[in-house]
C-alpha cells in the first residue's frame, strides 16, 4: 500500500467558472484518508509546472477520492480540463486531520476553505454549527449539501450579497461568544485564507475553545524532507505537510 | 549484467546515483516509497555543527520548469544528526554521504571532525555555498582565496572521502575545482543552486521571505551540464553531476559529459521514486548499447 | 492617461519595451506582425565591422522553458548594414540601437565609429560577452581588467548614448557594472544568455555543432531578476532588464527589480506579438494600481 | 491578413499509433499555402514546450488548413492530443514552395516526408512517379490515397516488408537513371531525412535534373529574424525557413 500511486480521473464537475470537482479512482490498494488530511496531485506532461499541487480531501469512498478546488494558476487549470481515462500521479494521504469532535462542534469555512470541512460534517452529520464566508455570493458553492449536513448553516458574504454581510470570522465569533462559559471545550474547526485564521486567533484566543485550523504554504514535496512549507510555531518552524495542516490553534505563532 | 559501480575519490558506490542534499531529509521520509539500500548513496540535508532555524516562509516558490527555495539551511545541528537520525542509517547497507556546512572555518572544521567521529558517515559533503561571517559574508565557494582555506582546514579535520560541491555563482568553475583538487579534495559535486528571485508585482515584494533563493530543477539544466564539462576538462579528480536531472537520459548527459556519479534531486519532490527509475533507466541504456561498463561513458563526449 | 516614457543615458523612449538583439533581425522579419513604430526602441541583431558566416548548424536546441543557441553571431557587417537595412530604420518613427561586438578593441573601436557616423543610429549597445582573440580568448565581459579597456576605447569613439550589454556569466555582476559606469556607459544591459549546453545521449555528442551555446528563455528569468537587482544595488546609471520576459507581469518584475525598460527575445518566436501585448499589459498595471508614470515602479522593490 | 492567427482544431485522425492528422480552421481571413510551405503550431499552455515547431503543409481547403505529422516528442504528443475545438497559435504559411512541375515528374518521399510531397501531387493530379520509402511497412501511410493520386507508386522498405527492399532513393536513382536523355530537364521533388537527400544528391548531382529538395533544421522564429535553422549553401549559410524549406539541390552543400 503505497502512499505514491497512480489514478485514474472519473469525474470532472465544473460547479462554475471557478471552482472544480474532481474525482479519481486510485490505481490498486490506498489508504483511507481523515479529515484534514491532503493529497498532492499532478498531471506530468512536461516541466512547466513542474511541481504537484496540495489538495485537501474532499469526499471519499472505498474506491474514489474526491477534491473540491478553485482554479487559480497553471495546474489548477490543466486539472480542471482533464478528461475522464486520464491518469495523473498522487502521493497521499498526508499530514495530520482534524481530532474528533465532542458533540456538536463549530467550523468556519473562508472560500474554498470549505472543502476540507465538507468531509469533516460529513463524517460527523448532523453536528455542525456551520459558518462558511466568501466574497460574494457566487463564490459560495454546494450550498444545500452543506445545508443539510450540518445542525446550523450562517452563510455570510463580505459584499452582502447573501447571508449575514462582513467578515465570517466576526460573524462566527460574534454567535459563539455570548457567555464565556459556552466557550470551554467547544471544538471549533477552521480551514480558509491565512488573514482570516489570523483573525479567528484574536477573536478567541485564550477562551477555552478547541480550535483547530488547517494551514497553507506553497510545497515541493508534501512528505517533510524539504522543509519547504514550514510556519512559525511557538519555540520553532513546522511542517505544514508534516505536523500539519491541522494545527491547534495554540501550536502557531501568529 | 551491466557493471554500474563507480569510485567517488575513494568511496564505492554500487551504483552512480545518490540523492542530492536538502531534497532527501535524512532518508526514512522517503523510504516508504522505495529499497533505499538500492541508492549508490545517500546524501543528508546540510548539517552545521548547532542546529540551525532557517529562513521565514514563504520558502520556496516555483518557476518555469524551476523552483527556487530558501530553506536558509533549517537543520538540526550535528549532534542531533548523529544521536537521533545516524542509527537509523547503520542499520541499512547504505553509503552515507553528510553534507556540512559553516558560517566560519572553526564551524567547518568543528562539524566535520564531529561527523568523521561519529561512525557510520562514509563520505563528507562540504557545501561552500554560504556565507564567510568573519570575511564580510563572502560566499566561501565564489572566492578561490577564501575557499582555499576553508577547504584546506577541512581536509586536515578528516580522513574521510571528502567532496567539495561547487557554487554555480562563479565566472570560471573549472578555476573553482582545481583549487577545491589542490587543496587535497577527493571529487567534487556540482551544481548547487543558482541565485535567483522572483517577484509579486502587485505587492512589490518577493516572492520568498529570504528576497533571493536557489533555482534548481530542470531550467538549470543546460547550465549544470555545460559546468560539469567545464569542470572535466579542469580537473582529474572523479564529479558528482547534478542539476535538473528528472530521468536517466539527463543523467547520463552528466555522465557523458564527465561526471562519475550524478546527484538527484528536486525530481524527488515530481516523482518519489524517480531515482529507482534512473538506476533502471541506466541499466536499459548500457544494454541497449552494448556496454558493459558505466565507468566506459564517463566523460566520454565527442566534440 | 498614464506616461510610460522613460530615459535610458540620454536616449528617450516613449515606453520601456525593446527588442532583444539576435531575435528580432533588423525589425522587417516582424513588422508584418504589428506597427514597430510602437517599440521602445529596436535592438537590431549584433553587427561587427566585418560580417561573420557564424557557426555550423545545428544551432538551436530546446530545453526545459528555454532554448540555446549557437548562432556564432552571424552577421552581415556594419557596413551592409548602413547600405541596405538603415535606410529602412531611418523611414519610421523608431529608435534604433545597433547591437555591436568585435574580437578585438580595434574591431570594437571601428564598428563603435562606423555605426555613429553613420546617420539614423540613436544609441549602441556593445555586447562584450565575446572572446578576446588578443587576449587568449578570454571573454571581453568577464574580466574587469578587459572589459575597462575596451568599454573606455568604445567610449571614445562615440558621443551616442552608450549601453555595455553584460555577460552573466559571471561571479558579481554588479561588481562588472560598475566599472562600466565608471568607464562612462551612459546604461547597461542585462542578462545576456548564460553559457549551456545539451548532449545526445546516443551520438554522446553535443546537440549544437558549436558544442556550448547561450541559455535564453522564461528558464533563466529568476536568474536575470536576480541579476537586475543586484546591478540597480551597485550604479546609478540605467538599466534595460532581459531574459525570459513573456508578458508584461514578467516585465514588471524586472523594473521593479530596477530596470528602467527592458528587452524581449525569445518571447518573439513564440508570440510575434509579444511586445505589444507587453506594452499594452503594463499601461493596465499602471491604470489599475493608479500609478500615473511608469518611473515609480523602477527599482520600487520593498525588502 | 495577417500570418499570426489562431485557429481551431476541426478534426484530429490517429491513422495509427505513430501518425497523426491535424485539421485546423483559421480565425479569420488567412493566405493560401503553396506545396512546400510550412505553418509553425503551438499549443500553448506553459513554457514547455517552449516553442512552435515547423509542420509542411499536408493539404489545404478554403476554410481549412491540414497537418500530417509523426508524433516524435512533446510537441508534436500535445498535438496529437488536443480535441475539436480547442485554439491553438499558428504562424504561416512561410517559406519557398516546390516550383511548378512540367510535365510527369518524379517525386520522393522518406517516411513523414510525404507531408509536403502529398500536397504537390494532389495538385498536380495523375502526374506524379512516386517513390515512396521508410523503414517498415507500418510506417507507410495513406498509400491508396497516394496510389491514386500519382501516375504510378513505387513502395519501398528498408525491411523488405513492403515492395522494393532497400533505400527508397536507390529505388527512385536505379528507374529514372536507365538513360541519361531522360534524366535532362526532369523535376524531381524530394523530402524526408537528410542522409536520405544527400543519398538522393550523390545519386543525381550532376546529371541535369532539376531536383528540389525540402530540407529540415530546428527552428525558432521560424521568419528569418533568429538565424538557427540555417544549413550550408554553396558560399553561405541559407535558412531554412526563408530561402527554404524548399531549395534547388544544386543550393546546397551536401
Ligand atoms: C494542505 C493544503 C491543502 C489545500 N487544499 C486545497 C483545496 O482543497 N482546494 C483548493 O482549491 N486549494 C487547496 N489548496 C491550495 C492549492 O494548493 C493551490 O490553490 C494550488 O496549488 C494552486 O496551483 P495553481 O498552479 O493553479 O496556481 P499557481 O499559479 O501556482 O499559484 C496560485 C496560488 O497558489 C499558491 N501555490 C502555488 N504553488 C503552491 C504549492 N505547491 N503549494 C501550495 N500553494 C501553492 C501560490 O502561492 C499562489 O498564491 C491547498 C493547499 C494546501 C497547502
Ligand atoms: C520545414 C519543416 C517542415 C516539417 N514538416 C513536418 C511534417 O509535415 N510532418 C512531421 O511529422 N514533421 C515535420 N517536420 C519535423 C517536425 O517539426 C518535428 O518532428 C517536430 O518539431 C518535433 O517536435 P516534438 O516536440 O514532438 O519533438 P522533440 O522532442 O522536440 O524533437 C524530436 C525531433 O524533432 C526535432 N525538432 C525539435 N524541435 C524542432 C524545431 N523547432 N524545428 C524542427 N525540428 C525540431 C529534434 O531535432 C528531434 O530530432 C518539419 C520540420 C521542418 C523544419
Ligand atoms: C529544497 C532544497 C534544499 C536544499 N538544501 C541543500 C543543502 O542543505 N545543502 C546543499 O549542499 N544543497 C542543498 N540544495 C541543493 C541541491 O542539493 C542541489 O544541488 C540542487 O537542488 C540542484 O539539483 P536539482 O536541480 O536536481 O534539485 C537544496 C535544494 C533544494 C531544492
Ligand atoms: C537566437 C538568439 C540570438 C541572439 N543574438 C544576440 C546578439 O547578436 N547580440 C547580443 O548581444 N545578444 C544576442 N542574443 C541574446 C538576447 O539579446 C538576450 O540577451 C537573451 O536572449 C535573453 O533574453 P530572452 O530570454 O528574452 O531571449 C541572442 C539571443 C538569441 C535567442
Ligand atoms: S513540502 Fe517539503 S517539507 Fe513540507
Ligand atoms: S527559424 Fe529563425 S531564422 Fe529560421
Amino acid at each position: 500500500m503505497s502512499r505514491f500511486f497512480k489514478a485514474e480521473i472519473t469525474g470532472v464537475k465544473l460547479l462554475n467558472a471557478d471552482f472544480c470537482i474532481l474525482d479519481i479512482k486510485p490505481q490498486g490498494s490506498h489508504d483511507t484518508p481523515l479529515p484534514g488530511q491532503f493529497y498532492m496531485l499532478q498531471s506530468i506532461s512536461c516541466y512547466d509546472p513542474l511541481l504537484k499541487r496540495p489538495f485537501s480531501i474532499f469526499r471519499s469512498t472505498d474506491d474514489t477520492l474526491s477534491f473540491l478546488f478553485r482554479i487559480r494558476g497553471k495546474a489548477t487549470q490543466i486539472l480542471s480540463r482533464l478528461n475522464t481515462g486520464d491518469v495523473i500521479d498522487v502521493i497521499g494521504p498526508l499530514g495530520s486531520s482534524y481530532p474528533e469532535p465532542e458533540g456538536d462542534f463549530v467550523a468556519v469555512a473562508g472560500g474554498v476553505g470549505v472543502a476540507s470541512l465538507y468531509n469533516l460534517i460529513e463524517k460527523y452529520k448532523g453536528r455542525a454549527h456551520f459558518f462558511y464566508g466568501a466574497k460574494t455570493k457566487e463564490e459560495l458553492v454546494l450550498v444545500d449539501n452543506i445545508r443539510s449536513l450540518s445542525k446550523e448553516l450562517t452563510l455570510v458574504t463580505q459584499d452582502c450579497s447573501c447571508g449575514v454581510g462582513g467578515l465570517v470570522t466576526d460573524a462566527c465569533a460574534d454567535a459563539i461568544c455570548v457567555t464565556d462559559s459556552m466557550l470551554k471545550g467547544l471544538h471549533v474547526y477552521a480551514c480558509g485564507p491565512n488573514p482570516m485564521l489570523k483573525a479567528l486567533n484574536t477573536r478567541l484566543a485564550g477562551k477555552g475553545v478547541n480550535c483547530y485550523v488547517s494551514l497553507e504554504e506553497n510545497m515541493a514535496c508534501g512528505v517533510g524532507a524539504c522543509l519547504g512549507c514550514v510556519v512559525k510555531g511557538i519555540n520553532e518552524y513546522k511542517r505544514v505537510c508534516k505536523e500539519g495542516p491541522v494545527f491547534s490553534m495554540d501550536e502557531i505563532q501568529w | 549484467m551491466v557493471n554500474l559501480a563507480v569510485n567517488i575519490g575513494g568511496l564505492k558506490l554500487p551504483n552512480p546515483v545518490v540523492t542530492a542534499s536538502g531534497t532527501f531529509g535524512y532518508g526514512q521520509e522517503y523510504s516508504e516509497f522505495f529499497d533505499i539500500e538500492k541508492l549508490g548513496a545517500i546524501v543528508v540535508k546540510g548539517l552545521s555543527y548547532s542546529p540551525r532555524q532557517g529562513n521565514p516562509p514563504p520558502r520556496l516558490v516555483e518557476t518555469p520548469a524551476g523552483m527556487l527555495n530558501a530553506i536558509g539551511l533549517q537543520n538540526i545541528g550535528v549532534e542531533t544528526f548523529i544521536k537521533d537520525k545516524l542509527p537509523y542509517l547503520r542499520t541499512l547497507k547504505l553509503n552515507v554521504i553528510a553534507n556540512f556546512f559553516g558560517d566560519s572555518i572553526d564551524e567547518y572544521v568543528m562539524a566535520a571532525e564531529a561527523l568523521t567521529k561519529a561512525g557510520g558517515v562514509h563520505g563528507l559533503e562540504m557545501n561552500i555555498s554560504c556565507p564567510n561571517k568573519k570575511a564580510g559574508w563572502i560566499v566561501f565557494g565564489t572566492d578561490p582565496a577564501v575557499m582555499k582555506d576553508v577547504v584546506t582546514a577541512v581536509r586536515k579535520a578528516t580522513d574521510l572521502p571528502l567532496i567539495v560541491k561547487l557554487s554555480p555563482n562563479v565566472t570560471d568553475i573549472g578555476l573553482m575545482a582545481k583549487v577545491a583538487e589542490d587543496c587535497g579534495a577527493d571529487a567534487v559535486s556540482l551544481i548547487n543552486t543558482i541565485t535567483g528571485m522572483c517577484i509579486d508585482i502587485n505587492s512589490r515584494r518577493s516572492k520568498l521571505a529570504n528576497v533571493t533563493g536557489g533555482l534548481s530543477g530542470p531550467a538549470i539544466r543546460p547550465i549544470a551540464v555545460r559546468m560539469v564539462w567545464e569542470v572535466h576538462k579542469a580537473v582529474m579528480i572523479p564529479i558528482i553531476g547534478m542539476g535538473g536531472i528528472m530521468t536517466a537520459q539527463d543523467a547520463l548527459e552528466f555522465m557523458i559529459a564527465g561526471a562519475s556519479a550524478v546527484s538527484v534531486g528536486t525530481a524527488n519532490f515530481i516523482n518519489p521514486q524517480a531515482v529507482i527509475e534512473i538506476i533502471s533507466g541506466m541499466e536499459d541504456y548500457l544494454k541497449e548499447h552494448g556496454i558493459a561498463n558505466i565507468n566506459e561513458i564517463i566523460g566520454s563526449l565527442k566534440t
